[in-house]
């Protein structure tokens, strides 16, 4: 097999080895998370000069730190002498990483301020400007959202984004204060990154079966397999995937909140008001889309109904790392964030009555791309294509309720990233 | 510790390896009459935090890596969330337990606090839990802080409060009560 | 639960938990004397089996995994089945205890259910054993459902039931007694 | 080293390199387990339309099924759609197996019979015939044994069985009603599956050593390494292997049944009456013949004296996971099968007093086997070397009491389907 | 058992569980109030010595494998060699244990073995810990032979010798008190 | 990156890969640990005939015995029939090793004894003196130190030790008894063992910050970049270092003994006669050296200042096991080697509060050489490069208090036997 047959021309079929295959995976390391805009947190977590957070960017683990001017860095976290990660926490305030095996010292901007015994025994001939913390090539931001990325040549973020980011602005822009995040909430999972990443993406298809126990009885005896009457799957482009109510021109806020599991009188009420605030903000249109699940490439993955963002850490070919978060509304009332919260992590989370269930079928997915046998037979992501559409009110490409018009998306900006006049 | 003090410890330490049997034995039906109607269940979320100044003990407290209430909890239930945690059990396609895991419980240390004026204990007990499954085998240790209600010869859980030792959980999820 | 009964509880208690020293102290001999002469001694398989329906807790027994009398147990030994197990350790060729293990049982959760009329005492308890050699280690949780026979102030076993929980042993062999 | 050099020529030495090497690992996946007729299980562990077992094929997961009709099938246990396993069990009874992903649905003969949305999300344009579970090429029995093998070039089973046919006869076809299976005990051992299957090809000589805790005192004070006064090793060909004491013409089943350890009355005379049974069915000669050890190419292993067949599951290159079943005269009365059950399980699996201690050696061998220094050196199989025999009364060549004529016959058979003609 | 000694055993449990409580608090300061001015805290290192014969259990002993006085132990502590070992914790410099290590300890199996003509007990316990840190998990199981002095309704630690079951610890290091 | 990079020219800096690639483990197994001097043990510790003991060199598990005439051998501890290891504990006496699984037998000199069935079952077929165990190709001692090398075509050890014998006899040749070795403790370590061992081989740079809490709080707050006012840096040459106090001609030991810690008078004065002895037997100037730390190439570690001595044995690319030992003067009276080892104890080993800090170093800076970012950029060991001096009175190569002179020896040397004329 070649490369060119891992993933169908057309996206609509693929080969399991590439789930299972570790030289694959060195090669991700590279070539995806190498060049890609990855999450790396948000600004409410940095809250003051000195702040600082711990993640991850691919396998490399990552310093994130607001300096004392305020101004937001992110470095690998590793002492330039030996390596030694400098910052052993999740996070904390300080200007201050003293690495603990020899004291070379860094300040939160990674400038290396102090080298023990510099005169005496480095002979002042230690040239500290050239051995402060590796800074990861690019740091940017959008809306709250901070991202790094290690490839200096990279396309700007907005660019990286593109029509993705008109969506995003649904959860991030709709009200004036923007957002928080709770959490993370992390556990491991053994399945590879993709699998979890492509279900995040693209897979409404899953929800009437994988999550029947979850759904609420009425739902699931209607049609099980595409329970949510105005979804439809979106496909911005460039990799990036979500699925979307599109509620009709004339329904307002109230009609479709009814629609889903009750709400406390408190919620609602504040829900109505943020429509009213979002239509002023992104338009009418905006207003009556309401976010199911999307995934930014490669491996920011979000459940917006239930409030919940996620990075999908990998951990080698094998495992992920979930780091899952709840977003909520940063000027909403302690009682809704309360609620939010609540509900979110009883959806959501390792404890949550939907994802119980999505654990077990990342790791059977992943177990079987392992079998030389099974891996000789392709994948099947046919589902929708040659029927995607377009809108002239909404950017990017559509299927129905449930398509994997977004998996093949997904493979395709793979294949692309993987193989295409790459050499690094 | 008097005689009497001694009967109740034995009492509770009954009562808490009865529920263990119960849930390893997935009788959640008869788990849920263990609980008070007002229980609230929570798991924390668990993180390395900077500490500033080290040398008073006191500051190097297991609290302040907890994160529950204003932050992101694992699991912050009430009866009705419990009740629905163990309906979705019956659905036949909670796919998480199915088929069910085989867990064991060895509940330790089991103390008595206090006694609340209005007759509610507060216990401690320390909790190891063995989930296994034919993906694998997680385990699970915790300190559970439970207040039990007093009903006549027996108790019900009004509260419980589980310190759970992992900062990443090595589980792919958290099917299983603690 | 009377003060009588508190005393029972505690001297089964004291009971297993010699029994656990001497099986980790490699005493198989005076292991041997606490068992009666009619003792049976079973540890089941357990298999994975399609459930078909689920509403009822009652159907999730674990029973129904347990693979024991007509099918193919992993132990079903009586009393000389047990001492010729003791007696192979003393040839000085049992290899897979040569040099011996260095195991370590943790007795928990010990509950009496019941006294029969023959003065029988049926008690459940939980363990957890951990099992060394240079190899590695191996961990086995388990339920015991004992029935000890009184003889005088002490106690004989006349039965032992272990559900261990496992498909696959993740051991290479069960050279310990449970 | 070359290839050659991993099996001498006349089988008498091997390179430990053949244990630890991952990459011929991998091979064998391939050349061995995709080419050989594995054992599935037992026509009596599926005893009625829509009875099911799961089982592996090498580190395949596979489902065996009973249709409606009553045929026997044999699948790769992977949806087709992204792969997970749609059978979690062991074993149980139904004829729908459906996907807990995304639902598809499939029949226990394998084919696909729903997939949700099919004609409005799948616009009609799946072709369900193309994507039913993958058939295990072949699947055929031998006397109550089911045996697939992923080759659908391979040669029959009777072909592929040969000679060995013969001895299995012995176990299997000795009474009208055929045999069942109890079981399997299952655990794992970290040793290479050949090392596990080599002994019970051709490994009469350790008993004496490794298993002087089990036997009666007064055959160790005989002969230690050779305490079977009957035993000879015969090798059928093909890599098949056995040992069987071969009584002479002029004893009577009562005669050896006394020298054994003691059986209660019941069984005794059981015994008796199955020789006269068997005598009638296989010929005198083979009423002759008791089979102490034995494997078919490649790991299905047995110890008839103790009434254990055994599959040993390959589980990566250091690992095997054991399933061992009793097997039983289907026919036989109650306390016979409870006897002989509690027999074979206190003697092998597990806890049996001769298997705890095969374990060990096992793992002995496979972990000198990576030693770099270790590896330097050839392991040594001359027992017996160019003292094969013939016998005009019974196919195969024969050795001594103890001889490694079997090893010899493993390996080669391993060096001629690993590096003869291969190109797969 | 009278009702006395039953008494004592529960009040040493609670003693034990106490311990164990502040130590899995990092409550260090407290734990040495715990301990008696005299106290020795060994830990023996353990080793595979060659058996010359094995009939009888009696020389099966754990004792042979452990190496400890004229051996090298791996802890051989006396009050002020602890007090130094907690000091270290409170300079601010002891890495292995910053942040924290997430630490649970489950005391099983308490037995009195005797009480001295001083009036000090001989128990023993098992010890299973487990130590957390986001580099991993180690688990440590054990036998406690400890020596108490009694101080009016409490307890002091006198003794304390602990089983490790490791020929080749796991763990990277021993930054905690068994 | 080719392998002239993995170190530069001048030691000073080196790249992270060659912690973290199995590619370069699996050469370091053939042409580091295939080639040098390793330790196996002392002679203290095979007291009489038949006494043995077990250990590795490398990851082969080595059998040390001193047979019946008193002489030392070390064979690979595996049988030459199948490859079982012939010995299971850790030390004992016997002059019998019988293989487990078929009862081969050899003698505590090698040669193989016995073969069960040599004459019916190998028809006398078998040349036993060709099966004997797999004598390592040289063993030698060196003051009691027993030393094995797996390359017969080796150096004598006196040659291989070169410069570092003449300080290593401070501690070995100081007293007419020679020395005992106590232990060892044992315990893994999840680093790579070159950063284990080039820690032990010229650290003394972490010191001060690594083991802050151990150190007495008035060297803390004078330098703590080089808390230890006389020692200095010596690089005896040929991968070889240590660290040492060098007293000032002036000084009297009991001037530099009430710097140290304080011992208890048996101990000083204990001290001070060994002082005399030392002076006698090898003179003014090496009695006034007090070895700090040091490292025997590739993988001897030693502590002298606490008495220990310790064998890092690779386990695969990312872990090691620590052998510790505590090293005492053999004539020393009871009460001296108990607080010897005592204090020993609570300094090294993995409870010393020296030593439990170590550990993490190892692992983080093991880690941060997997990260494929982190890999770009390189280590630095310039620390007083340049600025080397020689001697008169001592021999090798001093850099300051602290100073990466000797780390840039050893991984030169590391470079040297790994990649110059090369060939097995
Ligand atoms: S590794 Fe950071 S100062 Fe040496
Ligand atoms: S994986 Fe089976 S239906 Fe999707
Ligand atoms: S392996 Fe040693 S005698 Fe066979
Ligand atoms: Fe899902
Ligand atoms: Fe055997
Ligand atoms: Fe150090």
């Amino acid at each position: 097999m070649t490369h060119e047959d891992y993933v169908a021309p057309d996206g609509a079929s693929i080969s399991p080895l590439i789930f299972s295959d570790p030289a694959l995976y060195e090669l991700e390391k590279r070539r995806i998370f190498g060049r890609a805009w990855l999450l790396l947190g948000h600004l409410s977590q940095l809250p003051r000069p000195g702040s600082f957070l711990r993640t991850f960017m691919g396998e490399e683990s990552v310093l994130v730190t607001r300096d004392r001017n305020g101004k937001i860095h992110a470095h690998l976290n590793a002492c330039r002498h030996r390596g030694f990660q400098v910052c052993q926490e999740d996070r904390g305030t300080t200007t201050r990483f003293q690495c603990r095996y020899h004291g070379w010292t860094y300040d939160s901007d990674g400038s290396l301020v102090m080298v023990p015994g510099e005169d005496q025994l480095y002979y002042s001939e230690i040239d500290k400007c050239r051995w402060g913390l590796v800074a990861v090539a690019r740091v940017e931001t959008y809306k709250g959202l901070i991202f790094g990325n290690f490839d200096a040549d990279a396309p700007s973020l907005q660019d990286f984004l593109g029509d993705m980011a008109w969506y995003l602005d649904i959860i991030l822009d709709r009200r004036e204060g923007g957002t928080e995040l709770l959490g993370p909430q992390r556990w491991r999972i053994a399945a590879n990154w993709k699998v979890v990443a492509e279900n995040h993406c693209g897979d409404e298809y899953h929800i009437g079966f994988a999550h029947g126990s979850a759904l609420p009885p009425d739902l699931l005896s209607s049609n099980r397999a595409a329970p949510l009457q105005f979804a439809r799957e979106i496909r911005p482009g460039l990799g990036h995937g979500l699925g979307a109510n599109i509620f009709p021109d004339h329904m307002s806020p109230r009609d479709w909140l009814n629609q889903g599991p009750p709400s406390p009188p408190c919620v609602l009420d504040y829900m109505v008001r943020v429509y009213d605030e979002m239509a002023e903000r992104l338009g009418q249109q905006r207003a009556h889309i309401s976010l199911i699940h999307g995934a930014v490439w490669p491996n920011f993955g979000m459940v917006p109904i239930f409030n919940t963002l996620r990075v999908i850490q990998p951990r080698g070919v094998n495992e992920v790392e979930l780091w899952s978060y709840c977003v909520v509304d940063r000027d909403a009332p302690p009682e809704v964030k309360a609620w939010v919260s609540a509900h979110s992590t009883r959806a959501f989370g390792p404890a949550g009555s939907f994802e119980q269930d999505d654990a077990g079928n990342w790791t059977a997915v992943t177990r079987s791309s392992h079998g030389v046998e099974s891996r000789k037979h392709r994948l099947n992501l046919q589902m929708g294509v040659g029927h995607e559409e377009r809108s002239d009110r909404m950017p990017g490409e559509f299927g129905l309720t449930a398509s994997e018009i977004n998996q093949r998306g997904f493979y395709l900006r793979w294949m692309r990233d993987m193989f295409e006049g790459a050499c690094s | 510790m008097n005689s009497e003090g001694m009967m109740r410890l034995l009492q509770v330490q009954q009562w808490l390896y009865r529920e263990a049997r119960l849930l390893d034995s997935r009788r959640y039906d008869l788990w849920l009459e263990m609980l008070d109607d007002q229980v609230r269940y929570r798991v924390p979320s668990r993180a390395y935090i900077r500490q500033a100044h080290v040398k008073d003990f006191a500051t190097w407290s297991v609290e302040r890596e907890l994160e529950c209430d204003d932050a992101l909890a694992l699991i912050d239930d009430d009866l009705a969330a419990l009740q629905l945690r163990v309906a979705r059990l019956q659905t036949g396609m909670a796919w998480a337990e199915t088929p069910p895991s085989m867990t064991r419980r060895l509940v330790s240390n089991v103390m008595l606090l206090d006694s609340d004026a209005d007759g509610s204990l507060s216990v401690v007990s320390t909790l190891f839990l063995a989930k296994n499954r034919s993906e694998g085998r997680a385990l699970f240790t915790a300190e559970r802080r439970d207040r039990l209600v007093i009903r006549g010869d027996d108790f019900r859980l009004r509260e419980r409060f589980v310190v759970l030792d992992d900062v990443v959980l090595s589980s792919e999820n958290l099917s299983q009560i603690f």
